[in-house]
């Protein structure tokens, strides 16, 4: 069966490149792009949410449908 | 049918007179010598379903009416100097953020704790001057019990007309000395209602000029949503630091009383048609200076008095003309002499300024005042 | 199933003013996930705040929002839900705001159990003006007005409260972002005063003063100090050194003073 | 204008601001006169020496305390001593006699009966000798008339005492009265 791959969006203007998002995916899907984080493994991501709880400034959403 | 009449004290009359302006909410901290209109409070607002509170501090009080304020209620403070020095900076916060509220400040020595039972009037700069930053001030200063009672009634009525917080100031002696006061039927005097919003609530600005220099005040919880802060704002009450924005919105706050002195200023003119000498007095004193005049009138000399009642904006108008026309003025007040000042600034050295200060916690009696009088040659 | 904040952030408001792995955004999404959890109406709902970064936090939310003097909140809070019982008040600031300028009107909000919920944010610092140490830093740490160490013990702000006479206290941190808003929900359902803490991260001025190397160093010292309180019931005092509980720390049902004040208004009138 | 200026002066305690307060609102609420009270505030007003004052007038009051004393109350010898010394030429001087051995000089008249024993033995109850001191001034001072004094003792009292109160004022007016005249 095909897995359903989540739906990450990162809006830059609102990030400020704290890493926080990075550093605490337990499966590293994220990666810092400059001073911007970016999607590095979309296939990892198991919708945990952490990223999208955790980030301070509104910049990630993510949906898992 | 006779009115209702009472005998009893300006702080008694100031917490009735708030309750006919249609005061709701009172928030205090106990502090002689205005602890009565606290007293009068706790007992009759609850009655009308309004809302008394002892605060934990005098900030306190301040702040708790002006978030009453901003739910819609006409609130009340009482204090005295010491807690009028602690209120200042929320007083500030009323003047920016255009929140009308009822300060009644029972001006005793000073300054500190000074002569807490002794009667002042050194608090009428801090009224003035107590906040920092540029703002509107609106200061009264009754002379008698009844006058008490109409002048917090009026004091409410310009706090929401110019949506600014409004000061009633009467010194020791009237706060506390008792008179009749006759109670005005409902309606007799007019009871002017906060300016609600017109506008359906997306389209509502708290400061929005298109409607004049005082823009409809929403209240929280009927329906609006918006923001209020201290600092600079903008016409949708968020902040800025636009220079041309804060310019504008602090020349409107002041604008607000000093382009309608008329509106707001009273006084009272006594025996001035032909007088070459004008005592000029306020609160208590001016009971004093009134005496004197009477005295100085069956002794031949042509003496009058112009009482200030509402003391912030000044009547400087008044006084530069009679300062064209007379041979000078004669200020007591229990101070050291802030009143006179005012005068001397405008008198612009065309009538001498013969001052009677007097702080030692007793009254000016009139003898002073008619000795003073004959001094003015 | 991304969690749609934009509901209750003002239009055109974001990015927000917090410095780069600032807390104060994990716990304002926090606040507005237990707001839509509760499904409280915008127009009912007053959010008051001081002074200091943690308090312009109401400048983002879409409802009625009061941003007030340094340390006064709780005070003009108090004003807002006496005039307006059936609204919900909730209070938002930062550590120095709420305990040292405004300690007087936050202890006797909790004395007088006001039907009100106080979030603090704990970052042990004055941020907005610099990183001066407030009474929330521990002992020994450093501020820019504590350059040799802070000689002060720090308040424990869960304990005051309770002291106080707070019927509701919790405790979380910006690092568990899942239980902010749980922490929340329950502290508004609540009637009486409640104060939920949160421990919060100052990277600009607290963690750069007090060696932290990152932004993630003091996230997980955050994630290393956090005990939930019923994992704490079987610890040792030894194993519980150093650590601090979170939780719902306390919980009380008690008269509240909005409903008795009610009553003194129903025995004004029978005496009238 | 006809202003007259009364003093109640004596000790912290004593009620004499009440007497004060109740001689004004004769005056202005059922004589319909003008008055004003005031008193002395502070540690003064604790326990030490204790001062009301009342101007009646038939026409506004200007000056809201004493110039000139038309008629003075002094329940202490130390009152007696502080306040004689202003009290008009032809003034009334009301002083306890069990209390004020020693009278003051000077061109006014002076009664005197033992205010306090009149209310203890007389009345029955010590608690109202402010009324029964109020009572003499009434009857000494003829600014309200015994029956609008009677009405403020009676509508500024609580129920339960209106008959205590009543037999105080009327034994006070009476006393001085006779007194007075002996």
């Amino acid at each position: 069966m095909e897995k359903k791959l989540a739906k990450i969006e990162i809006i830059e203007k609102y990030c400020k490149g704290c890493h926080i998002c990075v550093e605490f995916c337990p499966t590293k899907v994220l990666e810092m792009k400059g001073f911007v984080v970016s999607v590095k493994n979309l296939e990892a991501c198991i919708k945990c949410m952490q990223c999208e709880l955790r980030c301070p400034d509104f910049a990630i959403k993510v949906s898992a449908e | 049918m006779s009115k209702k009449v009472a005998f009893m004290q300006g702080n008694e009359a100031a917490a009735h007179g708030a309750i006919y302006a249609g005061c709701t909410f009172f928030g205090g901290y106990p502090i002689t010598p205005s602890t009565e209109v606290a007293e009068v409070c706790s007992i009759e607002l609850p009655k009308i379903g309004g809302k008394f509170i002892q605060m934990e501090d005098e900030i306190g009080a301040m702040a708790a009416i002006l978030g009453a304020s901003l739910a819609g209620a006409k609130v009340l403070t009482s204090t005295s100097g010491p807690g009028l020095s602690l209120k200042q900076e929320l007083i500030g916060y009323g003047c920016i953020a255009e929140i009308p509220c009822v300060i009644y400040n029972v001006m005793r020595g000073g300054p500190s704790t000074g002569m807490p039972t002794g009667p002042s009037q050194s608090d009428v700069m801090c009224a003035k001057w107590g906040t920092h930053g540029d703002h509107p001030a609106i200061c009264l200063t009754p002379a008698s019990v009844q006058e008490t009672y109409e002048e917090v009634i009026r004091a409410f009525n310009l706090s929401e007309k110019y949506r600014t917080p409004v000061m009633v100031m009467p010194d020791e002696i009237v706060a506390h000395m008792r008179e009749r006061v006759v109670f005005p039927e409902p309606g007799e005097i007019e009871v002017i209602p906060r300016k609600a919003p017109t506008v359906p609530p997306e389209q509502y600005k708290p400061y929005d000029t298109s409607f004049g220099d005082v823009p409809p005040l929403a209240a929280f919880g009927s329906g609006y949503k918006f923001h209020v802060t201290g600092l600079n704002k903008m016409q949708d009450g968020f902040p800025t630091t636009k220079a041309e924005i804060v310019q504008a919105e602090e020349e409107r706050q002041v604008r607000k009383v000093e382009a309608n002195v008329d509106d707001i200023a009273s006084f009272e003119e006594y025996m001035l048609a032909d007088a070459e000498v004008v005592v000029v007095a306020y609160g208590s004193t001016s009971r004093s200076a009134r005496y004197a005049v009477n005295v100085a009138r069956e002794q031949g000399i042509k003496a009058g008095m112009f009482r200030i009642k509402t003391f912030w904006p000044f009547p400087d108008k008044q006084i530069k003309a009679l300062a064209a026309k007379v041979k000078g003025f004669v200020i007591p007040e229990m101070n050291l002499g802030m009143c006179s000042l005012e005068i001397e600034r405008n008198a612009q050295g065309k009538a001498p300024v013969l001052g009677i200060f007097r702080v030692d916690g007793e009254p000016i009696n009139p003898d002073q005042i008619l000795e003073k009088i004959k001094e003015v040659k | 199933m991304a969690f749609d904040y934009d509901k209750w952030i003002r239009p055109g408001k974001l990015p927000h003013i917090w410095c780069p792995g600032c807390g104060h955004g994990i716990v304002m999404k926090g606040l507005i996930r237990a707001f839509e959890t509760l499904q409280l109406k915008k127009e009912d709902t007053a959010l008051v705040s001081g002074i200091g970064c943690a308090s312009r936090l109401p400048g983002y939310i879409d409802c009625c929002t009061l941003h007030t003097a340094h340390g006064r909140a709780a005070a003009f809070a108090t004003g807002v839900k006496m005039a307006k019982p059936e609204m919900n008040v909730i209070l938002v600031g930062g550590d120095g705001d709420g305990t040292a300028i405004g300690g007087n009107h936050f202890i006797h909000a909790c004395r007088r159990n006001i039907d009100m919920t106080y979030i603090i944010m704990n970052n042990y610092i004055y941020g907005m003006t610099g990183g001066q140490f407030s009474p929330c830093t521990p002992t020994g740490h450093k501020a820019s007005t504590t350059p040799y160490g802070n000689p002060d013990p720090g308040f424990d702000i869960a304990k005051l409260a309770i002291g106080a006479g707070a019927t509701f206290v919790a405790r979380g941190t910006a690092f568990h972002a899942n239980q902010i808003d749980k922490l929340i929900v329950e502290a508004i359902q609540h009637k009486g005063f409640s104060v939920v803490e949160i421990l919060d991260d100052c990277p600009t001025t607290y963690g750069r003063r007090n060696k932290y190397k990152s932004v993630i160093e003091m996230m997980n010292r955050l994630k290393e100090v956090a005990v939930p309180v019923k994992a704490a019931e079987k610890m040792t005092a030894e194993q519980l050194q150093g650590k601090v509980l979170t939780g719902v720390l306390y919980k009380e049902e008690k008269a509240h003073y909005t409903d008795e004040y009610a009553k003194v208004i129903e025995r004004a009138r029978a005496a009238k | 204008m006809s202003r007259y200026e009364l003093r109640f002066s004596g000790a912290g305690g004593q009620g004499l601001i009440t007497a004060g307060i109740i001689m004004a609102k004769a005056a202005s609420i059922y004589e319909g006169k003008q008055a004003v009270q005031s008193q002395s505030y502070g540690p003064e007003a604790r326990g030490g020496a204790s001062k009301s004052e009342v101007i009646i007038s038939d026409g506004p009051i200007d000056y809201p305390k004493v110039t000139q004393c038309d008629a003075l109350l002094a329940m202490t010898q130390e009152a007696a001593n502080k306040y004689s010394h202003d009290l008009k030429e032809g003034g009334v001087l009301l002083i306890d006699s069990d209390l004020v051995k020693i009278v003051p000089p000077g061109n006014f008249k002076t009664v005197a009966f033992p205010i306090i024993n009149t209310a203890k033995n007389d009345v029955g109850r010590e608690i109202v000798a402010n009324i029964v001191a109020l009572g003499a001034m009434v009857a000494l001072t003829g600014q309200v008339t015994r029956e609008n004094a009677e009405k403020a003792v009676l509508s500024s009292v609580p129920e339960a005492f209106i008959e205590l109160n009543r037999k105080a004022f009327s034994m006070g007016y009476e006393r001085a009265e006779a007194a007075a005249k002996g």
